[in-house]
């Protein structure tokens, strides 16, 4: 397949894992139903890594991001995601893990029923911030994704590509340890995406690993960034 | 932490506003069950009227011996006058009996004999209230076994007949309101239980986003105890103005008044706060 | 055609397993305010059974004049025995009525005399059924107006009280039937109403993909009537086996018997239905 | 901007509207709040043309396709869609111009309670489409677009590309007289936005109109169709 080749950037030994790893995956498998799912999966993205996930339609990928915030449990092997691993956890602990990662959906989940300000402060009032704070850091988002005139409408109001925007903003917003953004340019024009690579890397400079889904192997190319692979299911060379 | 609590608070009540159509569903059906709740217990504060009424016609008549002089009669009156169930005795002289045969048939008895056949006694009234059920059977032997005392006379059976009946009413009454109350509770919380799962995307993005379960509950619980006390208050004020417009209208004869005090409102906003809390708290529970 | 409406029938079937869960909170609904009603009316079809025992107990008493002969007497028994409101009458002739003084006072009255002094009677006896309100009023005044009738006696007060007593129970329990099919109504169409407020993109869905309105509406009432159906036999076995276990333990003093028929059945399976379309079609037509 | 230029190959007079012409915009302005909506849009859309639509996000693309197919009626000017004109039809009449179209949603809008089989099946099932030629049909469609084993799967079990797809079989299988796409490659890999395209072009060669939403620029260029191309709601060169 042409379009799919990956570079090895990351030259990371086992012994770094829950120091500068932020997220691990061992020997992982998981199965929505025999043959489909992921199967053995085997990587790790450290700290301060910006790296791609590409793969064709339904290899995988999204499978792969619930695994890393736990929305799914592996049915071999263990994920490791800030040092908690995912054999390990206890239910009620999996929202702490949660919150050390910022998420782009696919499919966006904003809440219908809060406009867009409140769908961005959300991931902060969780972890009790003050209310005049809130309102600085969630602004200074909605202007980097130019989207600050759209703080008042609700999520149906918005285009595609703005909807997409304000789930970039929620992620971002709580300034969290990694970023994982599922195909976070689908329903951007070409120069958004450009903007909201620059932006990722960005964030990225800043110590933040980020963790990207994309189609686009244009967008991805000639960025020196490392870029996995998926196909029906398994990594392939790494 | 305080914070995170006024926002949880604030999230309550926006929800309500949020949730616009599911809120006044479930805020209508609290109102209505609560009202139907308030109308029964009404009801049953009032159930004790007309047995009262029919208690104070129940009526005793006691006879004494021939031989026992008017001021025996009096002791031994005085002595039923003493029972907790006694509300008053009225006595009715060998003389009175004379003229009530008189008015009765037409002749004076001691004219016509030359002297007094009839013997005294006395008519005693029940007590109209105080009591759940009025078993008159042990009075009425203890009145018997009197010293002077010839027979007693009582309309016993329809009296007991009238007793039981009131008693099935008040049974059917209490288990009428039981039930209805336990079909409010599960309609509510089954209302409120639809108008979280209307929200469950909503649950579950919370979820991904890293929010804990007390986060995602608590805004959900409030907003139904909120609907409950919403809909409590509007029930509280219409049997209010239904009470007062009728105490005007009500017949005068049937002599219901009704009674609604403090503790009555005090009454339907607990319950509707444990509706509420039991309604959501189960609801939202099944979605986490 | 024969498609589309083998389609519409089967998706509204199939409506009530993807909706699990609102259907069977509909379900319920329905069930338990059903049965509410059923319940209530069988109170009602065996509200007439105290009224009936009090009734028996109703007498009227006739005195005849003095100078009746007995023969007389028994003309005007047979006249009094015409009325539709009179059960029964049991004469009480001269000499019954000697030998009745003699059992009270303990007195020959006419060996005292050497006349007899009473006057003949008779205990006229109330229909007990077949009255909504039995007036005694009229019927005493007739028998007043007969020809050797001198006084009558009745319990006069406590019967028009039983009866007004009566008739304010009846009123009650027709009047609650009323407001709980309405409350009834009101709550079946709010939860089959969120029950389609959950499927509300659903609805627009097939708005943008050409469906008409008829297209969109009819599974959703088909599901709201299967629903109520549902809900209406479960309510009518579970008061079926009420009432035969009920048949079997209630105390037999009360002689109370449940009444329950095909038309009950009937009738409540009409209810559910008419409650089921009424609520699905205005929950729809909401969201169209 | 230079990733948008337009390429006007259709020729078509105004006289052709109603016979020839699928699509008609005559001064349609919507404005869902002052300066934001579409303003004075003016294009053609005949009968056998394939047109692409393009521009950043936020422009107005899904906002044109939805006063196609009437879910926004125009405040000023007047679509016609299969000669039936926005101004003149009767509120009760729509259904009947939406079952001449194929809609493929930006945010696909799949019937989340039912599997895809029923999803796809259900246009048919709207114009009282026998039971067996259903069938037929609809496994047709799906295994045109690959996704035929997951006929039993509810909308959920499925990857963001393969849900975009299910709502392109339900575009495709009532055989419309156009189809309208909005942004239909958005989750889709490479090859697979590939083989829709050359779907669609088969589609239109069999004398279906297509007019799609697209960011992909590289996708569609050098295909010989129709480029409009629309900035802060306003058709540009044309
Ligand atoms: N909940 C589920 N139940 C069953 N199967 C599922 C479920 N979710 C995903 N799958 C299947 O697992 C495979 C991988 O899905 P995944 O969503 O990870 O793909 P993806 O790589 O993200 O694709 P895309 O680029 O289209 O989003 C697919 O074949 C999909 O149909
Ligand atoms: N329902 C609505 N209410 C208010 N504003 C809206 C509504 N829908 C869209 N808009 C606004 O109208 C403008 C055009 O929206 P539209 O959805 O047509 O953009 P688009 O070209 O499809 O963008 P994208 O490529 O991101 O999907 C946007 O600014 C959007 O915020
Ligand atoms: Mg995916
Ligand atoms: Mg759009």
């Amino acid at each position: 397949m042409l379009f799919f080749y990956s570079i090895s950037i990351g030259n990371l030994e086992k012994s770094q894992v829950g120091f500068f790893t932020v997220i691990a995956f061992n020997g992982v498998s998981y199965f929505f139903s025999k043959e489909i799912g992921v199967k053995d999966v085997n990587f790790e993205i450290s700290q301060d890594e910006f790296a791609f996930l590409i793969g064709p339609t339904g290899s995988g990928k999204t499978t792969i991001m619930r695994l890393i915030y736990m929305d799914l449990m592996p049915d071999e092997g263990f994920v490791t995601v800030g040092g908690i691993s995912s054999n390990k956890i206890k239910k009620r602990k999996i929202p702490m893990v949660r919150r050390k990662i910022g998420m782009v959906f696919q499919d966006y989940h904003l809440l219908s029923d809060r406009n867009i300000f409140e769908n961005v402060a959300l991931p902060l009032h969780m972890v009790g911030i003050r209310r005049d704070e809130v309102r600085e850091r969630v602004m200074n988002m909605l202007n980097e994704l130019n989207i600050e005139e759209k703080e008042k409408k609700k999520p149906f109001e918005l285009s595609g590509g703005e909807q997409q925007r304000v789930c970039i903003a929620r992620a971002l917003v709580k300034e969290p340890e990694v970023i994982l953004a599922d195909e976070p340019t689908g329903n951007l024009d070409p120069v958004a995406a450009h903007d909201l690579i620059k932006l990722l890397e960005n964030v990225n400079n800043e110590g933040t690993a980020v963790f990207m889904v994309s189609h686009n192997y244009n967008l991805i190319k000639n960025r020196g960034h490392r870029i996995l692979e998926i196909q029906m299911g398994e990594i392939q060379n790494q | 932490m305080i914070d995170k609590i006024s926002f949880l608070l604030i999230e309550g009540f926006r929800n309500l506003w949020r949730h616009k159509l599911t809120a006044s569903t479930s805020i209508f059906s609290v109102f209505l069950t609560l009202f139907l709740i308030g109308i029964l217990i009404i009801v049953g504060q009032n159930s004790h009227y007309p047995i009262e009424y029919f208690r104070s016609k129940y009526k005793i008549e006691v006879f004494f011996k021939k031989d026992t002089s008017d001021a025996q009669e009096k002791i031994i009156i005085e002595k039923i006058r003493e029972f907790p169930e006694v509300r008053s005795v009225t006595p009715i002289t060998k003389k009175d009996a004379v003229r009530i045969f008189k008015d009765q048939f037409g002749e004076d008895v001691v004219k016509m004999l030359g002297y007094n056949p009839l013997p005294g006694s006395a008519v005693v009234n029940i007590n109209k209230d105080g009591f759940e059920q009025v078993n008159l059977e042990p009075l009425i032997e203890e009145i018997q076994s009197l010293n002077g005392v010839d027979i007693v006379r009582y309309q016993g059976r329809l009296i007991s007949r009238l007793e039981r009946f009131y008693q099935m009413m008040i049974n059917l009454l209490k288990i009428s309101t039981g039930v209805i109350l336990l079909v409010s509770i599960v309609v509510i919380s089954n209302t409120i239980k639809l108008t979280i799962y209307t929200c469950r995307e909503l649950i579950k993005t919370l979820q991904l986003l890293g929010a804990t379960k007390m986060f995602i509950k608590v805004p959900f619980i409030l907003e139904g105890i909120f609907q409950s006390i919403i809909g409590a208050s509007l029930a509280f004020f219409t049997i209010f103005g239904l009470m007062k417009a009728g105490n005007h209208y009500l017949p005068q004869l049937v002599t219901l008044r009704i009674q609604l005090d403090l503790y009555f409102g005090i009454g339907l906003l607990i319950i509707s706060v444990v509706i509420g809390f039991i309604g959501s708290y189960r609801a939202v529970s099944k979605f986490l």
